[in-house]
């Protein structure tokens, strides 16, 4: 177990590695721009030749991929062009913001998701066409809809909710929680549409799956069979689905950030890609192949738990 | 590659589970693919929508009273109504209502750009990796998950640079992003058609690879991936709208996003701004995403639908629940019936009059061919018909008790208690996520209430009375783990655990070897003996019903055609249809004795 | 090295935004007071909380950027001299006096006593010249400002010395900005003095409750030089890239103060907020950078660039697209400033008619031009398409990814490129638009009646005595069309009640612009 | 000489996993079938007689020994050459319900074999009409689509396609396990007809010994990769000689109760000898 996590792991740093070198190779066209940028107005061809001297992006890009990884390999992630920040830890600051968004959506979602998904796959009828409503419903308005609403609705019109703006989960944990809700309720909407809407087909599916029959043979109750049997083996495939819905939120929150005014990872890579910002840029790059590589390994990990062919051994 | 000389799975493959024969279901079938899209309510009315929608962004240059970026100062904010500005001005002064015309295109063109590069990526890849060497699949297979590892929109965001926040290239480059998925689809497609018997077929017909790729494989692979570009086209549309909220790209091109964005930003000042592209949005995706659904459903057939779990078994016709009772019978079926919707929805029915009677340590063997109704006959006895079949009349008595129209409760009460089963196709059978011992448990503990250590040690005891030879290594393993005569075993022990009065055996040996088939049939028989069961036994093999049978019901299309004690049955056959299936056996005699063939046409 | 503008900072806030609303914030104002509060009593436990849509991108000396930026950076460090909120004029700050020798190659600038940063060392000679010194060296957006000094001084501690190569008739007004902040000379080249320096400022960083780039705690310095002028005890800043965003924090009581856009006001309630505009601090224009006609002859004829100062109805545009808040103008100057003449306004009557005659008689009918489209455009893009087509001429809009609009302005590819202008000083502004290389005219056009008329400032260190000179420039410049200024634009501040902001427009924004009832 | 002759046969496929070792399923196996014969190849699950099959075939690479058909090696032939060899071996796969490709006529799967060896498809068309006569299928069935037949009609497609180009050796892989009892009498009944007919031999796999003691003129039993005997059919199949023959013979129930009893007998006792 523990090799096949270090298997995975330095796939996920080659991965990495040749994404990165990707990035680099791109974005090598644009040193010049960042340099003018960041001088702003003051900018002359000697100023911005002597900024792009100074930071080193005058070298050849594989001098100075080798070099970025040799510093990242030592946590130093460099600091951004414009803030001077360092990096790493502004890139891991964002991304607690996004996941703090994140983590409760995809768990709001995934139970929300499983709870009407199974009642509608096994009691069908009326029950299954609510859910099957909700589902539409879901998918017609986009999140973008939904966020600038429920803002409007909640925050400005009623007040109960605060409209924009993050406080951090140490400093106000009942602040925190307002700060989140609308966001949240955002993200989980489309979510739930999408996810609850597997969870009914895989458990239609399992439902109808010859060992279903052979249970009910032996006298085995409705309720086990629907939420221990065929509930564990939909749950797999609910679990590609789920990590997949993980990685999809990540562009959602990039839009939620803007209009909630959050400082995300989504809006800090924005912000950099709109800059030009090469070393946030960079860091970005890793952070996010990092968390799909995680990502995707929890996936596997809790996929062998739920079922035993995909075990590893 | 051979499957089946893959030694876990079964050379035999027999269908009896028995196909319900649905009529006049000759007709539909032919149906071409089309009609069978258009005859469907929600495709029919998203793809009117949609074609009307893209029809009308087609004609925007003739039909919109203004440009997308004609501007007049003084209609900036003009409210909805205003004329020649039918659903008011925007910030800059321009034409909402011709705005959102354009928008279609822009709209159009993204989801083309993106789907098409998906699909070329994405087949071409498909196709590649799950038709060729395993050095070409795993290439593919790793190109395909760097696609799938990048975080999609932040990429696009990180490659505005490159792209130059243009809407075309970003979508080209969305393309690559979607691709992954398309590939999956068709490389999973591609890997199980490359082992269909057709395929090899094609090839041993002396076809070229390009020629199977493009004939047999991506005739398969068309219908999933029209599902899939009908999804893809309303992802394309969401991200090219979100980016456009974001700003990213130029505001000359009108699009939802922007004028969304825009209607944001004026949101105070003219609240319905942002709504008039926001749904004409939400349409254009939702309707996509309902055909993506509706076409899955008529193109893959119809998935089943959700039905209550233990709803119980439907009966539409008045039970006799006060008929005659046998008092030596165990088990008596009269006239029973079974029926199907069809496919015009009138009831067809599968089973027909059926009467069985079974007295205690009995074994009664219910022969026939697919299709003639023993299986449905079977399984209305454990009450776990499918949702869809109806019981049109009779009348089924185990034990003195009516079971028509007995509730789910009453009915799991019995099973597994008093009344077994044995399936046939032993895998299938057993749920793959849990430990083999565990299920057996669960199963006796339902039925006895007994403590999990007695039952744990009970289970073990009949597995080895089963002939496993390490029943706690089974007892831990997994499905997956054990062979097939094993699993076979396992469900016999599961089925027998609670000491039933009835086992109702539906082919328990068709999908074995012929060696372990015996073993098997020795194992029933001994229990048989040991318990004092009385078993049902489903079979289409009269081998079978000659080695463990003392009487036998010959069914045909649903109905009993004979039926009778075993000798006088083989020895004496009375019905027309026994004859002929008795006749049809190779016997031991049936040797071939001519020479081979001359040799004709080409000498060799 | 000539103005505050600042066309880009934060993409994400000028995308989220119109151009209006960010050219507005960018420019910001400020204020610069001696005076205290009017209660007399400022507040040991006041608090005041506003939004601004870019955050500052670094708090190191010189790294630092003007506009709405600076209401952090300001707290933190002390400049060397500043503004007059009445009047704009220049006043002295931490440097108490400023004497330049008889050509202008060597300013004196003499520091107040008694001065420290907040870990208690003193702010004196070395330090600035420390400060300088450094800015002049590091590559940045401040460095271009020290362009001419050849070398900084310190002769006792309260004395610095500042010599130049020429004169350098921007220079005062530069150090009234970033270019005067003044760092901890012990610290500056540290990691935290981007993010964290010890300030010689009226605040200090309340790193714990800051998040960089979204708000910033600053709590004030009691032992601060000017202690009293400082009406708050904690000022907090967020940063809210987006319009929408800030009026519902505005109306939710999350902020205390924000900038609203014009046609937002309306959904504010009067009796709950004050209301304070700026008339002007940006002159949104049509900036002609081949205005020698080398790669596109037909703006090297002053008739097409006069046809174009005809085509833009600047009326409507004021009245549509900024809803009112703004002036029409054909100038770039600040209209509260010295060399603004209200007399030239008359010139270029919206007259399309009148402007396609003279495209016409030039030639130039049909001619197509490019233009860099980026989120400042955007709002405006239509309109002025319009206009050209007007008369006769096509505008073709190129869309340009924000982090490369600056090389775009710069690279020589378009001939126009539309700017909304922060104002700083007059002297700034003269140089940024009409100098070859200055930033409106990067295709270093020169005219030999504006060579001349320079001579004369460049040599003219009295300030006073240069401004007949300054209003020639502009005369000649509006005669020309050099530039196709279209309007003014102002901002409004809307604060809880008992809470203003008042200052004339141009000035850089810090704390002192606000004022408690 | 015979049509094809195998010598030595070995198959192994790649094990699952990373660097698995490979698994051998056939240990050289040698085989003959004459022109015009019928040879049966009788086996359990996992002998591998469907590997044999598929090396013939070309849809499996031998990983040693030989395969002559026609005295000419073809074990290492593909591609063209490979190809070239389509019109003189042929398939009957076990399952009707998946050999033929379900979006297919039954007239283009049927011309497919004889278009690409060069037929026109006019020739094509008349040659399938005669093909759907041999089989015993009516004309119409040309341009309907396989889910339209019963398992025994498909099969007979099946049969037509094989027969298309004219082939001297047929595979037939269970080509009658699938069917209904009734319908698996007449299918075989028309492959020895068409034997009869058109001299062609047919290599006949199964794991039921009657339907091949019922069509073959010799029968080979492998176990576990190895032919363990061989020999005519009525030998190997009443008399066998070799254990694991006999065991296979008396595992297979007989439609009798009375004889079953007694074969069931016996099995237990040859089964208590050997244990």
């Amino acid at each position: 177990m523990t090799l096949y996590i270090l298997r995975r792991l330095a796939a996920g740093v080659m991965l990495a590695l040749v994404i990165l070198l990707i990035v680099f190779l791109l974005i090598s066209s644009s040193f010049d721009d960042t340099a003018r940028t960041m001088l702003g107005q003051g900018a002359t061809p000697e100023s911005t030749a002597a900024l792009v001297e100074a930071r080193g992006w005058d070298r050849p890009v594989i001098v100075q991929y080798v070099e970025w990884i040799w510093h990242a390999v030592q946590g130093d992630l460099g600091q951004s062009a414009f803030t001077s920040l360092p990096v790493r830890s502004a890139v891991v600051d964002r991304l607690a913001v996004t996941l703090s968004l994140i983590v409760p959506a995809l768990l709001i979602t995934a139970i929300l998701s499983v709870l009407l998904g199974v009642w509608a796959a096994s009691h069908g009828g009326v029950i299954d066409r609510f859910a099957q409503g909700i589902s539409l419903v879901g998918h017609i308005f986009p999140a973008l809809l939904l966020a600038i609403g429920l803002v409007v609705l909640f925050g400005v019109e009623l007040g109960w909710l605060p409209a924009t703006g993050y406080v951090r989960f140490g400093d106000d944990t009942l602040g925190w929680l307002r700060s989140i809700t609308i966001p949240v309720i955002v993200l989980v909407i489309p979510g739930v549409a999408n996810m609850s809407a597997q969870v009914r087909g895989r458990m239609i599916d399992e439902l109808n799956r010859d060992y279903v029959r052979t249970l009910r043979t032996r006298g085995i109750s409705s309720r086990s069979i629907v939420y221990k049997h065929a509930l564990r083996n939909a749950g797999s495939p609910a679990l590609t689905v789920m990590s997949l819905e993980f990685i999809q939120m990540f562009g959602a929150a990039l839009i939620i950030e803007n209009v909630f005014a959050l400082p995300g990872f989504g809006s800090y890579a924005f912000n950099a890609s709109l800059q030009g910002d090469i070393p946030v840029i960079l860091g970005i790059s890793v952070f996010g192949v990092a968390l799909v590589t995680v990502v995707h390994l929890v996936t596997d990990i809790l996929n062998g738990w739920l079922n035993p062919k995909a075990r590893v051994h | 590659m051979s499957t089946s000389d893959d030694p876990t799975t079964q050379t035999v493959r027999t269908h009896s589970t028995e196909h319900v024969i649905t009529a006049g279901a000759d007709a539909s079938q032919r149906t071409p693919t089309w009609k069978k899209v258009i005859r469907d309510p929600q495709a029919a009315i998203t793809i009117g929508l949609l074609a009307a929608i893209f029809l009308i962004g087609a004609l925007t240059p003739l039909i919109a009273p203004h440009g997308p970026n004609d501007a007049d100062l003084s209609m900036v904010n003009a409210p909805v109504g205003t004329s020649g500005y039918l659903l008011g001005g925007d910030e800059s002064g321009r034409d909402i209502f011709s705005r959102l015309l354009h928008s279609i295109n822009t709209a159009a063109i993204s989801a083309l750009i993106g789907t098409t590069v998906a699909l070329i990526v994405g087949v071409t890849g498909g196709l590649v990796g799950g038709y060729f060497n395993r050095a070409t699949q795993s290439i593919t297979e790793w190109t395909f998950a760097l696609l799938m590892t990048l975080p999609g929109v932040l990429l696009l965001i990180i490659l505005m640079p490159v792209t130059g926040g243009d809407y075309r290239a970003t979508m080209f480059v969305f393309g690559f992003l979607l691709a992954p998925g398309i590939y999956r689809i068709v490389r999973n497609l591609v890997l199980g058609v490359k082992n269909e018997l057709y395929v090899d077929a094609a090839r041993v017909s002396g076809l070229g690879n390009v020629r199977i790729l493009g004939r047999h494989v991506l005739s398969i692979v068309r219908g999933p991936i029209i599902i899939a570009a009908a999804f893809m086209a309303g992802s394309a549309i969401a991200v090219q709208s979100g980016l456009a909220f974001l700003g990213v790209g130029s505001t000359e091109i009108p699009s939802f996003g922007a004028m969304i964005s825009s209607g944001f930003r004026n949101l105070y000042v003219a609240p319905a701004q942002f709504l008039w592209p926001s749904l004409l949005l939400g349409v254009i995706t939702a309707s996509l995403v309902l055909l993506g659904n509706a076409l899955r459903d008529t193109l893959e057939g119809s998935k089943p639908k959700a039905k209550k779990v233990g709803a119980g078994q439907r009966v539409v016709a008045d039970v006799e629940r006060d008929g005659p009772t046998d008092p030596d019978a165990l088990l008596v079926i009269r006239d029973l019936g079974i029926a199907y919707p069809g496919v015009d929805g009138a009831p067809n029915e599968v089973v027909r009059g059926v009467n069985l009677s079974l007295a205690p340590g009995d074994v009664l063997g219910l022969v026939g061919e697919s299709g003639s109704g023993k299986t449905q006959t079977a399984f209305s006895t454990l009450g776990v018909l499918p949702s869809e079949a109806v019981i049109t009349g009779g009348s089924i008595r185990f034990d003195g008790r009516e079971l028509l129209g007995l509730d789910d409760t009453s009915m799991a009460a019995l099973r597994g208690s008093a009344i077994a089963y044995i399936p046939q196709e032993p895998m299938s059978n057993l749920d793959p996520s849990f430990r083999v011992g565990s299920q057996l448990v669960e199963g006796l503990r339902a039925a006895t209430s007994m403590p999990r250590k007695d039952a744990k040690a009970r289970v073990i005891a009949l597995l080895d009375r089963c002939g496993i030879v390490d029943p706690q290594r089974t007892f831990d393993a997994y499905p997956h783990e054990i062979s097939g005569g094993m699993a076979q075993r396992v469900l016999i022990a599961g089925a027998v655990a609670s000491r039933p009065k009835l086992l109702i055996a539906d082919e328990p040996t068709t999908a074995l070897d012929v060696t372990v088939q015996a073993e098997i049939l020795d194992l029933l028989r001994d229990l048989q003996h040991e318990l004092g069961m009385a078993v049902l036994l489903v079979t289409h093999n009269f081998g079978v019903v000659a080695d463990i049978c003392d009487r036998i019901a010959v069914m045909k299309e649903g109905e009993i055609v004979e039926n009778g004690a075993a000798e006088e049955i083989f020895g004496a056959p009375r019905h027309e249809y026994t004859r002929m299936l008795l006749g049809s056996i190779l016997d031991e005699d049936a040797v071939r004795t001519d020479p081979p063939a001359a040799v004709k046409g080409v000498a060799s | 090295m000539y103005s505050t503008r600042r066309t880009k900072r934060r993409g994400a806030s000028a995308l989220a935004a119109t151009a209006t609303a960010l050219a507005l914030a960018l420019a910001g104002c400020g204020a610069d007071s001696d005076t205290a509060p009017p209660d007399g009593d400022p507040s040991a436990d006041r608090s005041l909380t506003i939004a601004v849509q870019s955050g500052p991108n670094s708090l190191d000396p010189a790294q630092l950027i003007d506009g709405q930026q600076t209401f952090v950076w300001s707290g933190v460090l002390d400049t060397l001299l500043a503004r007059d909120p009445e009047t704009g004029e220049l006043i002295p700050n931490a440097a108490e006096r400023w004497e330049y020798n008889e050509d202008g190659t060597l300013l004196t600038l003499t520091l107040r006593d008694g001065m420290t940063f907040s870990d208690g060392t003193p702010v004196d000679a070395d330090a600035v010249v420390a400060s300088m010194e450094r800015t002049r060296e590091t590559p940045g957006p401040v460095q271009s400002k020290y362009s001419q000094v050849t070398d900084v001084t310190a002769v006792d501690p309260s004395t610095v010395e500042v010599h130049f190569d020429s004169f350098d008739p921007t220079f005062l007004s530069n150090i009234a900005l970033g270019a005067g902040a003044i760092g901890h000379p012990d610290t500056l080249d540290d990691e935290r003095t981007a993010t964290d320096p010890v300030g010689s400022g009226p605040f200090e960083l309340d790193v714990a409750n800051t998040v960089p780039d979204n708000t910033y705690v600053l709590k004030k310095r009691e032992d601060y030089w000017n202690a009293d002028a400082i009406p708050v005890s904690t000022f907090t800043v967020r940063v809210m890239p987006d319009p929408t965003a800030q009026l519902n924090a505005l109306q939710a009581g999350e902020i205390d103060a924000g900038t609203v856009q014009q046609r937002m006001l309306g959904q504010l309630d009067e009796s709950a907020f004050t209301l304070s505009q700026i008339e002007a601090n940006v002159v949104f224009v049509l900036e002609i950078l081949d205005r020698a006609g080398e790669t596109w002859p037909a703006l090297g004829d002053v008739r097409v660039r006069q046809a174009l100062n005809y085509a833009i109805d600047r009326e409507a545009f004021v009245e549509g697209l900024l809803g009112g808040l703004g002036s029409p103008t054909v100038q770039i100057f600040n209209p509260q400033g010295e060399v603004y003449d209200p007399a030239l306004e008359e010139l270029y009557e919206y007259d399309p008619e009148r402007g396609r005659e003279l495209v016409e008689e030039a030639g130039y009918v049909g001619e197509s031009f490019e233009i860099p489209s980026t989120f400042l455009s955007t709002a405006f893009e239509p309109t002025i398409s319009q206009a050209f087509s007007d008369v006769g001429l096509n505008l073709e809009w190129v869309s340009v990814p924000p982090q490369q609009v600056q090389s775009a302005h710069m690279s020589g590819d378009y001939g126009l490129s539309f700017q909304v202008a922060g104002f700083n000083s007059d002297p700034s502004d003269a140089f940024s638009h009409f100098v070859p290389g200055g930033f409106s005219n990067p295709q270093n056009h020169s005219d030999p009646t504006l060579d001349e008329l320079f001579g004369v400032i460049n040599t003219t260190v009295d300030y006073e005595d240069a401004i007949p000179t300054y209003r020639e420039v502009n005369a000649y410049a509006v005669e020309q069309a050099f530039e196709v200024p279209i309007a003014f634009g102002g901002t409004t501040w809307a604060a809880r009640d008992g809470i203003t902001y008042s200052t004339v427009g141009g000035l850089p924004p810090t704390i002192r612009a606000f004022g408690f009832e | 000489m015979s049509l094809l002759e195998l010598e030595d046969l070995r198959v192994s496929y790649p094990g699952r996993g990373f660097r698995a070792r490979h698994v051998e399923v056939l240990h050289g196996v040698s085989l003959d079938v004459d022109h015009g014969e019928t040879v049966g190849l009788v086996g359990e699950s996992g002998s591998g007689k469907t590997t044999i099959g598929r090396a013939v075939l070309g849809l499996v690479r031998p990983s040693g020994g030989s395969i002559r058909f026609a005295s000419q090696e073809i074990s290492g032939l593909h591609g063209r050459a490979r190809r070239g060899l389509a019109s003189h071996i042929q398939v009957v796969f076990q399952d009707p319900y998946t050999s033929l490709n379900p979006s297919m006529t039954i007239g283009d799967i049927l011309a497919e074999p004889l278009v690409v060896h060069g037929a026109t498809s006019r020739d094509a068309r008349s040659r399938v009409r005669s093909l759907l006569d041999q089989v015993g299928l009516p004309n119409d069935a040309i341009d309907r689509l396989p889910r339209e037949f019963s398992g025994g009609q498909r099969q007979r497609v099946a049969i037509a396609r094989a027969l298309a180009p004219g082939p001297q050796l047929i595979v037939c892989d269970e080509p009658v396990s699938a069917l209904d009892l009734s319908t698996q009498a007449r299918v075989l009944d028309l492959f020895v007809d068409i034997q009869r007919e058109t001299g062609v031999s047919y290599l006949f796999v199964s794991h039921d010994l009657g339907v091949v003691r019922h069509i073959s003129h010799r029968v080979a039993v492998l176990y576990r990769g190895d032919l363990v005997e061989t020999g005519d059919a009525a030998t190997v199949t009443s008399t066998p000689e070799h254990p694991y023959t006999q065991r296979l013979l008396l595992a297979a129930p007989v439609a009798d109760p009375a004889r079953q009893r007694e074969k069931r007998e016996e099995r237990k006792r040859l089964l208590a000898a050997h244990a």
